[in-house]
């Protein structure tokens, strides 16, 4: 930490500061504004997308694979649906299961760190020992391994994931922890005689969040993308679900002719990860200089 | 230091752009390549006796079987037995071998190399060595060699050896040298075959064929001196290969790309080969609603059988009449064929009497294959229609039999799309294995118990030796309760389009040896 | 030092062994029956026994899992389902061809991200920084498999500047001897002096190797921007400074010295998530390598090549953390 | 025409809060060869002020408004940043900076940290040329074996050697004009005074002009010619030292020299009653074993065997160096450490080894207010929490009955009511130490610990913080353990001292008789190197030399020999046992008696 310019560093206080520092960045403000309109547009799907019936039960063969054009802003698929409005569906299909996955590996994750981290010893060896093993699985394999046992839906590729997301967590709260525990309010809590599992959970574990909530905001995007490589593979989500990376595994076919049936899944994603990556570094470099994934 | 290697690479990759090419001018001229692209892997094993998979586009050009089946007249012909003859019950043949025949290692055929042959493959056991089950010993069956030209099979029980012997699987002569030799050394590129080519390399996800000088056909300039067969899964990239004149042999295109290279006729030309595989969606006969026949004929006429054909194959398929795909002996044009109809579809349902309403149905498919989806996709839609919800899923091969073989009927899927086809051209094989009722499932995947079905088979059975149109007739009979009753669909029946270069000509596909082309009879314009 | 690097690998073999038998019993619980894809699908009952036996699928699972750790330690890792080779060999065949990808990838990565990052940090907030930044997070949020499919149109059939995939060219193949001694392609025909071999793998490599760079790319230039900002905030830069030291030496003595540490550790994490591209990428650009081969296991659940595979992912990701960890260890702040 | 001048300089900050001015100097003259000391707590501009000299500052957010920075005659602000790195940094003005470790680049050696610098400034000057010169500014600033100093890395280094080492960058060039930024900001006292001496010696031998920064007017009594008080970026009021310590102008001012004065008030005796705590030969070791640097398992002796005995209504003063195990002392006591041997008795009955349970009644009777109130508080609490965690783990309380505690707490210590549903970060220092202690005092403890409980605030409020300590001691008749290095509160507060010098207590006894009669060498020493307003210029401060030895193996004998001024061989073996001089007064040196007199 720079002592010099502690005293010239901005403390984050409130949001609205936040937003402030964040808009000195103009690149940061338009992915935000972007990221926002994505969100909205994934949770107001229904009512935007032009062709709801082509998201599952409809089908015009007759039309199939037609170019862009008026009534198909994006053109039409093997089936003569709507591709538009299967792409603009397929962000509320890409974030959910994106933040299903990060959500469900903070919940494995953090918990772990803080205990690994608050108790050391030999409960820290064993927790740690485990995310090396966890790590060293190749994320693929692991999904594919999942994927067999439980068959291939888009939940277990989001649970797949998850399985191989959570120790980054954990290895970024022990850190913390570690850290956070020499923090004198804890030896407070100690000398007062509040009970261990207390001064964890109340004590470190929230003072630990702060940069596991920028690092999750950071992974968003990278999980969106691997739920894409997944249903590309076909180990993801299932026909007839509008999810990006299907849709380009089956676009692919068509490609370069039909290439519209490829491309905006495939545009899609990008501006999504680019979004949330983008946001991601800006939040690190407003929030928390210091985090990263270790 | 960095700008050093920056520097090294550019120069590397300027002077590779320049002269890359120069290793391809340097060779062409005198040796003919022939270079085939498929969408899978060439080979998975390249052991004549295990090889169960694709292995044998790669076999069928280095090894020969005693006869062979030929497509125009629908019967086999001699191959490497000159003739045969049979007792009439049909448990005793006797086979007569050329006396003209070398192997690629120099050494000359006689009937023991045959016996040696056959026998690995049944020691072995493995990939189509079933076949030779009526020969196997415990049957009370035998191979022997009775004289240095001729070879005696004894089976165990009635079976048509003729067409046995013309399997591409576990059906191979191979030399005495290769005999005792395991998988390794025959996929390190080794071979012991009799056939024109020779395996020159084999690389796992490509292979290179070598014309076999004293191949006892003889050569012409005409003919490729090499053939090299490579996996290429993008069929975007095989198109591209192919127009830009790069590989001169392909199939399996997607719709798209098969239209833009009929399209460029002053390049290609299309081929189209009928074939033995038929796709088939069976349906679990064993649990509601399944059991319910007029349940299932509602399934049946709710499947978009034309979109199918003509939208999703883009004609690459025909439409199934009865079971046994046309070319191969057991069809029948009169034997009733299920057309998309909603209101029958309708109609049926209600005769059976099923209540839909949050009526969820399951069916597996092999993943990977884009145009099941989509046929499947369109099926879903209309089954809707029926109040019904159809659930894909898309699973390996393995899972999805695996989830088939299920000991409680209700754990296993509702339907279960599936394609077959026969290791040697006999129909026998869809009726003893989809449709005869099994006390252990293997292959009959919707479960029929039907013992009228089973007489009938086992009778065409026994007579396909000594009577052959009286078991084609009662195979006929199987056919029209099967369609009756809707065991299972039959959707349609695979056409194959290779897309061949202008520059090549006599490529076609033997029903009978699915994807092999028959590289010998390529030649260059 | 060497004490610490020996308990790391000690802690490395350990964590191979979970690897292991986690694999090793997910292996086991996926519903499929190896001893038909052993003995062909149609194959009658004597013979699904006969290959049970062959396969030890008779003996209970915990006597299969000592017999496997037992081979596995004389590098036996069983045999192929579907090609009925041993495992072992199949990888020694696939594995060269996947490593030059990814090595020639990560060479990319350095000499490309770091300068990036370096400017970028230098140019802080001002247009180069900008555009190296979208650039390089452009670069980490592009669906690789994507990509491919546009290099190959663009290259192959519309310049016809490159191949559109595989190692060497047909004629190559066939004609040429081609040197195996290490088996990275390149670096044999160096190494025999082969060079319009070497030019014609170098074409062949370039697409897919590019396609794979990507990540890597914008993962380094990112992790050494902000690495570097971190250090350049520091208060030894601003006493150097203070005491006349030059901006450029502070930049490329002082901060990039204290950066690489962090760096490096973060490549090498990241290397899991590029073998996963690779593993899409080879089948797009049918590149012979491991890629290629694990799709194809997977299709048909062929378990032993799956933990074959996983074995050398586990154990790649795992060298590459000692790396990382021997690397910041011979930092002088570290005393653990 | 002045040497070193600053005129009208404005430097506005700017932030969410919006642009806040951190400078506004409207004229500040230095001549040469003049020591001149700017005064002020931590964020009053100090270190701003030495930034924008060397046009260091971080702009944005800083920005300079206007005014002028000449030195001799020159105005540096009008210069780019090229001029300035290639004219002014290092051969012109050189700065020393406060944390010593901070600033030298820990991956590189010192050897090559300063061969890098003097071959910048001399251009063609040859490594090994350069290493020569390195060495002797090493033994410049009195760094014994520089050699083998110049292989070593930073961390390698104490705090003091660092602090040399910077000089001696500083110095590499030759600058006339040195700026030095609390230079002994983070160092022990007796480090402290040996580099202001060395300090002095330089400016006189190369006769530079310094700008000294110091946060205490002590250091810059003793130190300068003249003096600025800055606050709020703006000097109050500059004179000559002696003038203005004899009459200070302004408010602020005072309470800086009050701050200082801590002779003025002491603490009044009181009568001992009965026991309180005992404290027994306690031990407390720590293992060090080193991965990295393969190193045998070795152990350090924080604390090695301490005993003493507290009794009801006393307060305990434990004075010392950092590092002498001043806190793990009191930590250990708390039972936040295993001790390694050792009894601890509360009331007569055993604390220690008593376990979380047992050990639950003594911690409740036992509590701590610590030094640094921004990280005493969990940030992420309410008032009302943090305050009612005591109650919560000691009674039974409902919500109800548990605010109206907290209220009587907070409003006991001066915090008004309301301040229960706010958050740490909106109360100021003070105030946060406040709760903290209306916290140690929510589960009616009959000893409270203090740890350093004012150094970390601003001067304001230390004093009321002190008040209000004394205030409820009376009421609650509580007893203490107060730490401190700030020997002024010490003597403010405490009625006992002990005075710990590696992990062992070299002399205890009644404050007035330490304070006036010390009878340890380390003790005097101790109290003379710390510069008062008393001692002017710097001959009477008297100086420590040497190091403190690493209490991972402390000297033989008394471990204080090597830097005794009094020590004879017999010291160098013989460990000295506690003696008793009459009155409790008690100290560990084997020449007590004699040096009675010498001393």
């Amino acid at each position: 930490m720079s002592n010099l310019l502690q005293t010239l560093r901005p403390r984050i206080k409130s949001f609205g500061e936040s937003l402030y520092l964040l808009a000195r960045n103009k690149l940061s403000l338009l992915a935000l504004i972007v990221m926002i309109l994505l969100i909205l547009s994934a949770i107001f799907a229904n009512v935007i997308i032009p062709y709801p019936q082509d998201i599952a039960d409809a089908s015009h063969i007759e039309d199939k694979l037609l170019p862009p054009s008026a009534e198909h802003w994006m053109g039409t698929d093997e089936l003569g649906r709507d591709i538009f409005s299967r792409v603009v569906y397929g962000a509320r299909v890409s974030l959910r299961s994106a933040l299903g996955a990060v959500g469900l590996s903070l919940l494995i994750g953090v918990p772990l760190g803080a205990i690994a981290g608050s108790f050391g010893g030999w409960v820290d060896n064993v927790i740690m020992r485990l995310t090396d093993v966890f790590l060293s699985f190749p994320p693929l394999l692991l999904a594919i391994a999942m994927v067999a046992v439980l068959g291939s839906s888009l939940n277990n590729a989001v649970l797949a994931i998850s399985l191989s997301w959570w120790p980054w967590y954990t290895r970024l709260i022990r850190g913390q922890a570690i850290s956070v525990k020499e923090r004198k309010f804890v030896q407070a809590a100690e000398t007062i005689g509040t009970g261990k599992l207390k001064i964890i959970f109340r004590h470190i574990m929230p003072n630990c969040i702060s940069p596991v909530i920028v690092q999750a905001s950071m992974d968003i995007g990278g999980v969106i993308l691997t739920v894409a490589s997944l249903s590309f593979l076909g180990l993801g989500a299932q026909l007839p679900t509008p999810e990006w990376g299907l849709m380009i595994s089956m676009g692919r076919t068509y490609f370069p002719d039909k290439w519209w049936y490829c491309i905006f899944p495939g545009v899609a994603i990008f501006i999504t990860v680019l979004c949330f990556n983008l946001m991601g570094d800006a939040i690190r470099e407003i929030l928390d200089p210091k985090t990263r994934k270790k | 230091m960095k700008k050093r290697i920056t520097a090294a690479l550019v120069l590397i990759l300027t002077f590779s752009l320049l002269i890359g090419s120069s290793v391809s001018a340097s060779a062409a001229a005198d040796k003919k390549i022939l270079y085939h692209v498929h969408n899978s892997m060439p080979y998975v094993t390249l052991d004549p006796s295990i090889e169960y998979s694709n292995g044998i586009m790669v076999l069928q050009n280095v090894y020969e079987t005693l006869t062979h089946y030929d497509p125009e007249k629908g019967e086999v012909v001699p191959m490497l037995a000159s003739s045969w003859s049979s007792n009439e019950d049909g448990t005793v043949w006797v086979f007569q071998i050329r006396d003209d025949v070398v192997f690629h290692d120099g050494s000359k055929l006689t009937a023991q190399q045959v016996v040696n042959s056959f026998e690995r493959s049944m020691d072995l056991g493995q990939g189509g060595a079933y076949i030779w089950d009526a020969v196997l010993a415990e049957n009370g069956g035998s191979v022997e060699a009775t004289g240095e030209y001729e070879v005696t099979i004894t089976c165990g029980y009635p079976c048509a050896m003729d067409l046995v012997t013309s399997s591409a699987y576990a059906a191979y002569v191979m030399s005495d040298s290769v005999i005792d030799k395991d998988v390794e050394f025959f996929n390190q590129g080794n071979d012991g075959g009799s056939g024109p080519y020779t395996i020159a390399q084999a690389n796992g996800d490509s292979v290179v064929l070598q014309a076999f000088p004293d191949y006892r056909g003889g050569w012409n300039d005409a003919q490729y001196s090499f053939v090299y067969i490579r996996e290429v899964s993008e069929s975007s990239a095989r198109r591209q290969m192919l127009e830009t004149g790069e590989a001169q042999i392909s199939c399996e295109f997607s719709s798209t790309d098969l239209e833009a290279l009929e399209a460029q006729t002053d390049k290609v030309h299309a081929i189209k080969a009928e074939t033995f595989n038929n796709v088939i969606m069976f349906i679990n006969t064993e649990i509601e609603p399944g059991s319910n026949a007029d349940f299932r004929r509602a399934l049946a006429y709710a499947f978009p059988y034309e979109a199918t054909v003509n939208e999703v194959m883009n004609g690459n398929a025909v439409q199934s009449v009865g079971t046994v795909p046309a070319g191969l002996w057991g069809h029948s044009d009169d034997i009733f064929q299920y057309h998309l109809d909603m209101d029958k579809a309708k109609e049926y349902l209600e005769k059976s009497g099923i209540d839909t309403n949050g009526l969820k149905l399951t069916v597996t498919y092999m993943t990977g294959d884009d145009t099941y989806a989509s046929a499947l996709q369109l099926y879903q839609v209309n089954l809707r229609q029926l109040g019904i919800d159809l659930e894909l899923k898309s699973m390996e091969w393995d899972q999805q039999w695996a989830q088939a073989q299920n000991t409680d009927p209700a754990d296993r899927q509702d339907m279960f799309l599936f394609i077959w086809w026969p290791d040697y051209a006999d129909p026998v094989s869809w009726f003893t294995s989809l449709l005869h009722s099994e006390d252990e499932i293997t292959y009959n995947l919707s479960y029929v118990h039907d013992d009228e079905m089973d007489a009938l088979i086992d009778e065409a059975v026994e007579l396909t030796v000594t009577d052959r149109a009286a078991a084609e007739a009662d195979y006929i009979a199987v056919q029209d309760i099967l369609t009756d009753q809707a065991y299972y669909l039959n959707l349609y029946d695979q056409v194959h389009t290779y897309i061949v270069s202008n520059s090549v000509e006599g490529v076609a596909e033997n029903p009978a040896y699915s994807y092999t082309i028959d590289y010998y009879q390529v030649t260059s314009k | 030092m060497l004490k610490y690097i020996l308990k790391r690998i000690l802690s490395s073999i350990l964590v191979l062994l979970g690897v292991v038998t986690i694999t090793f019993f997910i292996a086991r619980v996926i519903p499929s029956n190896p001893e038909v894809k052993w003995a062909g699908q149609r194959a009658t009952p004597e013979q699904l026994e006969a290959a049970r036996i062959e396969l030890g699928l008779d003996k209970s699972l915990p006597e299969q899992y000592v017999i496997y750790l037992g081979d596995l330690l004389h590098g036996d890792l069983g045999k192929s389902l579907r090609t009925h080779q041993p495992v072992s060999s199949e990888l020694r065949r696939y594995i060269p061809a996947t490593l030059e990808l990814v090595l020639l990838a990560f060479l990319l990565a350095v000499l490309i991200g770091i300068p990036l990052g370096i400017y970028s940090a230098k140019k802080k907030d001002r247009l180069l920084d900008h555009v190296s930044r979208f650039f390089s997070i452009g670069a980490v949020s592009l669906p690789t498999f994507w990509v491919a499919l546009f290099l190959q149109l663009i290259f192959y059939k519309n310049l016809s500047l490159l191949p559109i995939g595989g190692r060497l060219s047909v004629e190559a193949t066939i004609f040429e001897t081609v040197p195996d001694i290490t088996g990275l392609l390149l670096l044999d025909c160096l190494l025999t002096g082969n060079f319009s071999l070497m030019a014609d793998a170098f074409r062949h490599i370039i697409l897919p190797c590019v396609t794979i760079s990507l990540y890597p790319i914008g993962l380094v230039a990112r992790m050494t921007r902000s690495a570097l900002l971190e250090i350049l905030g520091e208060d030894y830069i601003t006493a150097g400074h203070s005491y006349g030291l030059s901006d450029g030496k502070m930049l490329w003595k002082y901060a990039l010295k204290n950066s690489l540490g962090t760096t490096a550790t973060d490549v090498a994490l990241s290397m899991g998530y590029t073998l996963t591209d690779t593993f899409l990428v080879e089948a797009i650009f049918s590149w012979p390598g491991i890629g290629s081969y694990i799709s194809g296991a997977i299709t048909s659940l062929d378990y032993p090549a799956i933990i074959g595979v996983t074995l050398f992912g586990a154990c790649c990701y795992i060298i590459l953390n000692l790396l990382a960890d021997i690397i910041i260890a011979s930092d002088p702040r570290v005393r653990l | 025409m002045a040497y070193f001048e600053i005129k009208n300089l404005h430097v506005t900050h700017k932030s969410y809060e919006g642009i806040k001015d951190v400078l506004d100097i409207e004229h500040l003259t230095i001549e040469r060869g003049e020591t001149y000391g700017l005064v002020g707590e931590s964020g009053q501009g100090k270190t701003v002020l030495a930034l924008t000299i060397l046009k260091l500052l971080a702009c944005p957010p800083g920005k300079i408004e206007s005014g002028e920075i000449l030195l001799e005659g020159e105005n540096l602000l009008a210069l780019s940043q090229r001029q300035m790195q290639q004219r002014i940094r290092g051969s012109k003005i050189a700065m020393i900076f406060q944390d010593p470790m901070s600033c030298l680049n820990p991956v590189f050696t010192v050897g090559s940290i300063m061969t890098d610098v003097l071959q910048t400034r001399r251009k063609g000057l040859s490594r090994k040329k350069a290493t020569q010169e390195a060495v002797k500014l090493l033994q410049e600033v009195k760094l014994a074996d520089a050699e083998s100093i110049l292989s070593k890395y930073p961390h390698q280094l104490s705090g003091g050697q660092r602090q040399r080492v910077i000089i001696a960058l500083a110095l590499a060039c030759g600058a006339e004009l040195l700026i030095a930024d609390e230079p002994t900001r983070n160092l022990d006292v007796t480090i402290q005074a040996s580099i202001l001496k060395l300090l002095k010696e330089l400016q006189q031998k190369r006769n530079m002009t310094v700008l000294f920064i110091a946060n205490n007017l002590s250091l810059v009594s003793a130190f300068c010619d003249r003096v600025g008080i800055l606050y709020n970026g703006k000097i109050i009021e500059e004179n000559t030292t002696s003038a203005l310590i004899a009459a200070p102008q302004q408010e602020y001012t005072r309470v800086l020299l009050d701050a200082v004065k801590a002779e003025s008030r002491s603490a009044e005796p009181v009568e001992g009653g009965e026991e309180l705590l005992r404290v027994e030969h306690l031990k407390k070791y720590f293992d060090i074993n080193d991965d990295i640097k393969h190193q045998k398992h070795l152990c350090l002796k924080a604390v090695d065997d301490v005993s003493f005995t507290l009794r009801k209504g006393e307060v305990l003063g434990i004075v010392g160096e950092s590092g002498c195990g001043k806190s793990t002392l009191v930590n250990t006591i708390l039972n936040l450490f295993e001790p390694t041997d050792g009894e601890v008795w509360f009331e007569g009955k055993p604390a220690l080894g008593a376990g979380r349970k047992g050990g639950s009644a003594f911690k409740k009777n036992v509590q701590i207010v610590f030094q640094d109130p921004y990280w005493s508080l969990n940030p992420r609490w309410l008032i009302k929490d943090i305050v009612a965690e005591p109650i919560e783990v000691y009674e039974r309380l409902g919500e109800a009955d548990k605010i109206r505690r907290v209220k009587e707490l907070l409003t006991m210590v001066g915090i008004e009511e309301d301040a229960c549903y706010k958050y740490p970060h909106e109360f100021s220092g003070g105030q946060r130490q406040r709760i903290a202690i209306a916290r140690s005092l929510a589960s009616q403890p009959k000893l409270v610990v203090l740890d350093e409980p004012t150094s970390s605030i601003d001067v304001f409020s230390q004093e009321q913080i002190l008040a209000l300590l004394k205030d409820l001691k009376k009421r609650f008749g509580l007893t203490n353990i107060l730490i401190s290095h700030d020997l002024g509160v010490v003597h403010e507060m405490a009625n006992k001292i002990a005075v710990m010098y590696l992990g062992k207590i070299v002399e205890f006894g009644s404050a007035e008789e330490i304070f006036h009669h010390p009878r340890h060498p380390y003790t005097k020493a101790l109290f003379d190197s710390i510069p008062s307003l008393a001692t002017q210029g710097m001959e009477g401060l008297k100086t420590l030399e040497g190091q403190i030895p690493s209490p991972i193996n402390p000297p033989q004998g008394c471990a204080f020999h090597e830097r005794c001024a009094w020590a004879c061989d017999r010291c160098s073996c013989e460990t000295p046992q506690q003696t008793d001089l009459g009155g409790g007064h008690m100290v560990s040196c084997l020449r007590a008696e004699e040096l009675t007199e010498l001393m």
